[in-house]
């Protein structure tokens, strides 16, 4: 039942990140990546991970990428017709290079194999993140205010207009 | 005055900085007068000159070791311990005489000639100076690579700013090959200094203990080891001397380079080389030397002949002279590596020599190229005509170039040529006799020069009317005739001085076996003869017992 | 029982695609877009180990991750309508006064 | 699979009530209007109008259904369905009530009670506006397009001050279930007050939730992505028929969703006198609270200008969402303090 | 929960809060009390980062701590590398200054973002967790993309900072794929708690994650230090951005990521590991992979800089170049070289950066080295301490770069790489070629055209005479700083053996 349930998601995740590599138009590729990101919250959820689960769909979806698509907007993009050649041997550099990181990866994946742990019960929930995330990563939780502050400060000053 | 006398090396060093100084304060308050900058740095120079004139009187020949040593610390961390260490031997005490005579006579020579940024260039020979005495008086091999270093950046100036039209290649040219080389000793002097603290303890880049170390075995070196530090070394000298495949900077940057730099870059810096082999490579790697020896030999012999056969077909004076400088300074290497004692003599006078000799041809040719704006020698002939005095002039020096007995020339090249002759490395005389034609061949080009552009009749009516030297420019090349002719009468006065080192460095390379096995009986009568001096020295040691040879002695 | 490698294979594949994408893609929206998607491996490879360990300061990571991310969007995207403004395109390739 | 079971009856008779609630709601703000500008309102289909909702649903149904020439067919169909579904789920963690007891055995009115039940909603509210950004750009109209990027603008920009006021609610209630959030709130200060949060500490945060929820909502005075006196009908302009209808129904969804939630988190939900013994009243109860929002709803939207747009972001940026800050700083302090 | 527990200490994040708090009152200056004057803004930008080095310079000298659960580690080389960001910053402060006026920017968003970058940079130099690590870098990468963009209407500016986004984002990716990988094979991310898992036995899966991670890590770190072949970004962005900025990024950012770097490759991979522990495989083949970038990355930023004709081009690859030796420094395992290098290369790079900015002008037009011709003679106040800076980059004794590069080779010799020193030597002289081309063009060349000189405003000459000073002092007398890396390699001595 479980691994029926993985394989769904990871098939939609899966399709949604290919769908982004093939598309050319970038609203499709927004649109894919909400699909892949709509996945990967159902796979949070299966490992128990409730509160990432629920804040990948605040901040990914309800803002990173509609933050894309209100861009994608206003310029109102359309399909990037032109199709150049310049970096066409990239893309059969591509090929290889994706096999050999696939299978990489995809082997030592396997060499974990040996050893299902069940899914922690408890970690996932809201209360001890929280709890974590205001002793043992008080500093970080700190640096991230400068951190968007920054971000905030660097976006407004490119985009105003004068 | 007290300071003056206890820190000399340092103050000869540094009063050409002084006189930069000096220089900047004039701009910084305004002062715009040529002449009066012309006249400080006249004087900054001559002051140096004079001040080094007590190291001749204050230099005792029988002291074996360093002199007029200076010591303190400079850089201490982290095992980097760097001194400020200077001192002076019988080697470099002619090469800083040498030095600040030369560079007198260099500004002078650029009195009129230098009409645009004057100043620059008064401020850039002044820093050569003292690049290049301190080069002669470091004893830290970190100090040394210091002053070795920053002898460069005012020469590259000095031929890119007021150089002729190719003056851009040839700066270029010069600062790459001997940035080369230099780097090359940089990881050489990094890899010696390691050795050395790994073996003994303490780590230090002083020059004379890492040498005492090695001699005395307690810094032993693997063979490997010993030639690449030799070559690492050696590279950088090559470079400079220039042995004959590195050579190909000099005829560049001598042409390109104005009369005063010319001066300075055939008197000088090439002395560097020669002398950087004297001190580091023959003492501290004499086995890697000895390995070597037949190799650099024939370089240098190649380098004797094939700079004077390409002197010979030149026709631009100051190339002739560029090329003669080549094939002169492979008598010097020659003499080094002949490890004889009358060679190395003859290697260290012939620096002497060819300094000056070289330097005043340098000048020479500078006289005439600003009164006809040409150093093509068939543009000129029947000089002696309208210029007697100067021709005169030029006679002595070329003479002295060729090696005519009484003149300096003559006493540097025939020692080495009895030195090599009597050598015992392999070959010996076969080196000899080609050395030798090299001499014959350099009396051919010089003189065939001299009669082309001085005998015969005036075959350019400009020539003509040239002015005979003026007093300025009779104040430049006098004092390289006259030296060299003092060089060619009284050799032995300045040989004297520099005995204890020569010999030094000659038992050091008797302690190395194998350059002595085709002629053991040979080197026999030399080892007793050797302890026989010794024995001498060690009593002229307790003479001198404070043992600095200050000028209180 | 889903087996851990399943989805550590799943993160890697996702990353690899993202990298691709990020280097073949043309318009910077589709190449911050597989930025992001890289992003988000990394994030399934962090909750699967922190939720296999049952230890949580992958999950942290995670937190940090994405207010990461939405900063980088907010910047990335005010360059891209800077650089709209100025040039009236999103084509790296067209956007290259500078050499690549 | 009980619990499955019965969490799908609920659903169920959840959903009927709601929509067939939506379908009224209509019909009441036109009411409403209709006394608020001196005129009767619908009154044609059945009595006082009561039949209206049932018609305008047989109208939407038979009309023809446009599409135009739009880049991307599935996107302009799939967007109503992106507007409508989300406060529907959204449904799901509200709780109407406390437990009943039926067939023996005890039914929480409320489809299922998650530990992250706020953040769950939020997230959903985070995802409509792509119903309504697809379907501005997937109309290839002007109007529309202008329309989403407003929306997608406006919606970014208030759900933060949104989600920013609930945090002193969290902090006052220490938990993110909303049935723990009610429960929280039951009991009297004093023998009369009732603990609702909108009372005790949360006034600034309610005022600020209320206020952002109505721009969330896209309802006047924010009604600018589909204001028509400039956009035509905004982002569903190109819409007719029952992708009209969705959408429609989408935005009262919402409007209830968001009503609900104030009622849960400021209000104290579904308590009041008695509620604790008779279940039913509860949802009386919160049915009342409810409405009460609803209708401020249609007083706003029949009383108030729409804003501009410049004017919007301002209040938005430069007052709600300091307001915010401030209202967090205080309820922290408080919170230490107690 | 008390507050040991969670470690929180105030004066070990002083530094960092004074510049936050001082770039979070720019920003209010700008609302409450608007001007569009330089001069107020940079004050206060100078008097935090002024507060901020005295608050750095009190601590020397504590003894070695964490703080914040872990999360960050005060000592001696956090501190001397957070001065060396400082200075940097002040130095960026005062080359700004002109900037801002002629280009009508709004001043006081600019200095903010300096600041927050500095914050970053600090924080990465004392982060003792890969997540504030990542956390560090973030901060310094996200304020330094707007900085390199600042220039608005700038198309170069703006692609600028768009490349650099972009590969920014990218090998930020990649970095964080590291860290996540090598947590899964260590359960942790703090390094302490890595080194000692490593130092045990671990399994093949366990081995194997931790290779990749590393390679990741590795991969991460060679995009923020320019390191070939992770330097693609670095001429468009340095040519791009404004040059004050250009100045900052090639010597701030770059201490800060090469701090990071050393931290992590000294404790996490450069302890003394048993011999049967995970630690030492990973330890020998990360220092060999380090050797080769730092060959590579030397050897072809030299090459391609001889190439260049745009001065900043020309010394954004002689930055890489730099990178490269200093990568031999992380190769050696000798920090006290690596600070020692970027104390050195902060003020003479800047230094040059300051005369290329100041003759670069307004919109950054005179940026080619023709433009330079004959600048020599006419100009000595500009031309004169370029020389000495450009001098100082080649590594001619005497100046602040011959005693840095001295020091790197060495270590690297003594630690064993002699090959690597034999290529660093052989790079220093084909340096010498591009760096000494300048100083053929600005002295040997007239000019091609008339040019008015350019005026010297305060602020600059102030740069110009610090950073000269700087150099000499570095180069001649050096002792000083000296013993203060060496009191601090004391004080550290168990972080690297």
């Amino acid at each position: 039942m479980e691994q029926l349930f993985f394989i769904i998601f990871a098939g939609i995740a899966l399709i949604g990140a290919v769908n982004l590599l093939l598309r050319r138009n970038p609203l499709y590729a927004a649109l894919s990546l909400l699909t892949t990101m709509a996945a990967l919250t159902g796979l949070y959820i299966m490992l128990k991970a409730y509160f990432i689960a629920v804040i990948q769909v605040m901040i990914y979806a309800g803002a990173i990428v509609v933050l894309f698509l209100f861009v994608i907007m206003l310029f109102n993009i359309r399909v990037v017709e032109r199709q150049t050649d310049r970096r066409g041997y990239l893309k059969w550099l591509a090929l290889p290079f994706a096999i050999i990181l696939i299978g990489q990866f995809v082997y030592i994946a396997r060499l974990f194999e040996g050893n299902p742990t069940p899914v922690g019960t408890e970690v996932g929930l809201t209360e001890m993140v929280g709890r974590k995330l205001f002793t043992a990563y008080l500093l970080p939780f700190e640096v991230t205010s400068i951190l968007i502050l920054a971000a905030i400060i660097g976006a407004v000053v490119l985009a105003q207009k004068e | 005055m007290e300071f003056v006398i206890h820190h000399l090396l340092t103050v000869i060093v540094f009063m050409p900085t002084v006189g930069v100084v000096i220089l900047l304060l004039h701009r910084l308050f305004g002062g715009k007068s040529e002449a009066l900058m012309r006249w400080i740095a006249l004087w900054v120079a001559v002051i140096t000159f004079i001040l080094s004139l007590p190291l001749i009187a204050g230099f005792d020949r029988l002291h074996p070791g360093m002199q007029f040593v200076e010591r303190v610390p400079w850089i201490r961390s982290f095992g980097l311990n760097v001194d400020y260490y200077l001192g002076i031997d019988g080697l470099s005490l002619w090469l800083i005489i040498l030095t600040t005579v030369l560079t007198v006579v260099s500004i002078l020579s650029g009195w009129r000639v230098i009409e645009h940024h004057v100043r620059e260039f008064l401020i850039f020979m002044l820093l050569l100076e003292t690049g290049v005495l301190g080069v002669f008086v470091s004893l830290d091999m970190f100090l040394f690579y210091l002053f070795w270093e920053i002898m460069l950046v005012p020469m590259y100036f000095l031929i890119g700013v007021w150089g002729a039209e190719r003056r851009i290649y040839a700066a270029i040219k010069f600062i790459i090959y001997t940035m080369a080389g230099s780097v090359l000793m940089l990881v050489a002097i990094i890899s010696l200094y390691y050795l050395n603290a790994q073996a003994t303890g303490q780590p230090t880049f002083d020059l004379v203990r890492i040498t005492e170390n090695l001699r005395t075995g307690i810094l032993h070196l693997d063979p490997r080891v010993e030639f690449w530090l030799f070559l690492g070394f050696a590279l950088a000298f090559f470079v400079k001397v220039p042995l004959f495949p590195l050579h190909t900077w000099l005829p560049d940057a001598h042409v390109e380079a104005p009369t005063a730099g010319s001066v300075m870059l055939a008197g000088v810096l090439l002395k560097m080389g020669t002398y950087g082999l004297l001190r580091f490579n023959l003492p501290m790697f004499p086995h890697a030397a000895a390995e070597l020896t037949t190799p650099i030999c024939v370089l240098a012999i190649i380098g004797i002949i094939y700079g004077a056969l390409v002197a010979m077909v030149q026709p631009d004076l100051k190339k002739l002279v560029a090329y003669s400088s080549v094939s002169h300074m492979g008598f010097v290497v020659l003499g080094t590596f002949a490890h004889t004692e009358q060679a190395l003599h003859g290697a260290i006078f012939q620096m002497l020599s060819h300094g000056l000799a070289t330097g005043g041809l340098f000048l020479a040719v500078g006289v005439i190229y600003e009164r006809r704006h040409t150093r093509l020698i068939a543009e000129f002939g029947g000089l002696g005509q309208s210029m007697p005095v100067y021709t005169g002039m030029v006679g002595i020096l070329a003479l002295a170039s060729i090696g005519l007995p009484l003149l300096s020339g003559f006493v540097g090249e025939f020692l080495v040529l009895v030195g090599t002759f009597t050598s015992p490395i392999e070959h010996a005389r076969a080196f000899t006799a080609l050395a030798a034609t090299g001499m014959i061949l350099s009396a051919a080009y010089i003189l065939w020069m001299f009669q082309r552009v001085f005998f015969g009749e005036i075959t350019h009516p400009e020539n003509a009317t040239l002015p005979d030297v003026n007093g300025r420019e009779k104040a430049t090349l006098l004092p390289t005739v006259a030296l060299v002719i003092v060089l060619g009468v009284v050799p032995n006065w300045f040989m004297r001085k520099m005995d204890m080192t020569v010999l030094a460095l000659e038992r050091r390379m008797a302690g190395v076996a194998e350059i002595h096995q085709p002629r053991r009986e040979l080197s026999d009568q030399r080892v007793s003869a050797s302890t026989a001096l010794v024995n001498g020295q060690s009593v002229t040691e307790e003479v001198t017992a404070d043992g600095n040879g200050t000028l209180g002695n | 029982m889903v087996p851990m490698s399943w989805y550590l294979a799943l993160g890697a594949v996702l990353f690899t695609i993202g990298a691709i994408s990020v280097i073949v893609k043309r318009d910077i929206l589709s190449m911050l877009l597989a930025i992001e998607l890289m992003l988000n491996s990394v994030n399934l490879t962090l909750v699967t180990f922190s939720s296999y360990f049952q230890e949580l300061s992958g999950q942290i990571l995670v937190f940090f991750v994405m207010v990461v991310a939405a900063a980088e969007a907010g910047v990335g995207l005010a360059i891209v309508v800077l650089l709209f403004r100025n040039r009236q395109t999103v084509d790296v390739d067209q956007a290259s006064m500078l050499k690549l | 699979m009980d619990i499955a079971l019965e969490a799908a009856i609920k659903t169920a008779i959840i959903l009927f009530i709601v929509l067939t609630f939506l379908a009224y709601l209509v019909l009441f703000e036109r009411k409403i209007l209709g006394w608020i500008q001196l005129r009767v309102g619908p009154n044609r289909v059945g009595p006082w109008g009561l039949l209206q909702p049932l018609a305008d649903l047989l109208k939407f149904i038979a009309k023809e259904d446009v599409t135009p020439n739009t880049p991307n067919k599935v996107l302009f169909a799939l967007a109503p369905a992106l507007a409508l579904v989300p406060p529907l789920m959204a449904l799901a963690v509200i709780p109407f009530g406390s437990t009943v007891e039926l067939l023996g055995r005890k039914i929480a009115l409320q489809i299922t009670d998650i530990n992250v039940g706020l953040l769950y909603v939020f997230a959903l509210g985070s995802l409509e506006v792509y119903g309504i950004i697809l379907a501005g750009w997937s109309s290839n109209s002007k109007y529309s397009l202008l329309g989403g990027l407003r929306s997608a603008a406006q919606m970014i920009s208030y759900e933060l001050a949104l989600t920013l006021s609930v945090a002193g609610v969290l902090i006052q209630a220490g938990t993110l279930s909303l049935s723990e959030i009610v429960r929280v709130q039951s009991g009297y200060y004093f023998g009369v007050i009732p603990r609702w949060h909108v009372f005790w500490y949360q006034p600034l945060g309610f005022i600020i939730f209320f206020i952002a929820a109505v721009a969330e909502t896209n309802r006047v005075p924010f009604d600018l992505p589909e204001a028509e006196s400039e956009l035509v009908a905004g982002y569903h302009t190109e819409y007719s028929s029952i992708k009209f209808a969705m959408f429609f129904v989408g935005e009262y969804a919402a409007m209830f969703v968001v009503s609900a939630l104030a009622t849960t988190l400021f209000l104290g939900g579904w308590t009041g006198p008695g509620a604790e013994r008779v279940p039913l009243l509860g949802v009386l109860y919160f049915s009342l609270k409810t409405g009460f929002f609803l209708f401020v709803y249609i007083w706003l939207r029949g009383t108030l200008p729409r804003f501009r747009y410049d004017q919007l972001m301002q209040f938005g940026w430069k007052f709600l969402v300091p307001m915010a800050f401030v209202n967090i700083f205080i309820s922290s302090a408080l919170a230490l303090w107690r | 929960m008390g507050m040991e527990r969670l470690g929180i200490n105030y004066s070990a994040v002083l530094p960092e809060i004074i510049m936050a708090l001082t770039g979070v009152a720019l920003m209010l200056m700008e609302a409450f009390w608007p001007s569009r004057s330089k001069r107020r803004a940079g004050l206060v930008a100078l008097t935090g980062l002024g507060i901020a080095l005295i608050a750095t310079l009190r601590l020397w000298g504590t003894p070695r701590q964490t703080a914040y659960a872990g999360m960050i580690i005060i000592d001696d080389f956090r501190l001397l590398f957070t001065a060396i960001v400082i200075i940097a910053s002040v130095l960026a402060v005062f080359l700004s200054w002109n900037f801002l006026e002629e280009e009508r920017i709004q001043p006081t968003a600019y200095f903010a973002l300096l600041l927050f970058c500095a914050v970053g940079m600090a924080l990465l130099t004392s982060s003792h967790d890969l997540i504030m690590v990542f956390l560090g870098i973030e901060t310094v990468t996200i304020s330094t993309y707007v900085l390199a963009g600042y220039r608005r209407d700038d198309l170069r500016s703006t692609e600028a900072a768009l490349k650099y986004f972009i590969l920014g984002a990218f090998s930020s990716a990649f970095l964080l794929y590291g860290i996540a990988l090598v947590y899964g094979a260590t359960r942790t991310t703090n390094l302490s708690a890595i080194q000692t898992v490593l130092n045990q036995p671990l399994n093949d899966a366990e081995r194997a994650l931790m290779m990749v991670g590393a390679a990741m890590l590795l991969i991460g770190f060679g995009f923020k230090v320019t390191a070939v072949p992770f330097h693609v970004w670095t001429p468009d962005v340095y040519e791009g951005a404004p040059t004050p900025v250009t100045a900052f990024l090639s010597v701030g950012p770059k201490a800060a990521g090469f701090a990071a770097f050393l931290r992590v490759s000294s404790l996490v991979f450069g302890a003394d590991f048993d011999l049967a522990s995970a630690g030492r495989a990973l330890q020998s083949d990360w220092i060999s992979a380090v050797a080769v970038m730092a060959i590579l990355t030397m050897t072809f930023g030299n090459l391609i800089a001889i190439t260049q004709t745009n001065i900043k081009r020309m010394l954004a690859y002689s930055s890489i170049a730099h990178a490269g030796y200093v990568l031999m420094g992380i190769v050696a395992r000798d920090w006290q070289a690596v600070a020692f290098y970027m104390i050195a290369y902060t003020v003479m790079n800047i230094g040059a950066f300051a005369v290329v900015a100041l003759i670069a002008r307004r919109g950054d037009e005179r940026v080619l080295i023709e433009d330079y011709s004959g600048l020599g003679f006419r100009q000595p106040t500009l031309s004169f301490p370029l020389t000495v800076f450009l001098i100082s980059l080649t590594g001619i004794p005497g100046t602040a770069g011959f005693v840095g590069k001295f020091w790197l080779f060495k270590s690297a010799w003594e630690a064993g790489f002699s090959m690597l020193v034999i290529i660093a030597v052989i790079n220093t002289v084909i340096s010498a070629y591009y760096y000494l081309y300048v100083v053929i063009v600005m002295f040997f060349r007239e000019a091609k055209r008339e040019i008015e000189p350019v005026p010297l405003p305060g602020a600059f000459g102030f740069t110009l005479a610090v950073t000269v000073l700087g150099t000499f002092y570095l180069g001649l007398l050096p002792t000083r700083v000296f013993s203060y890396l060496n009191q601090a390699q004391t004080a550290i001595a168990h972080l690297i053996h």
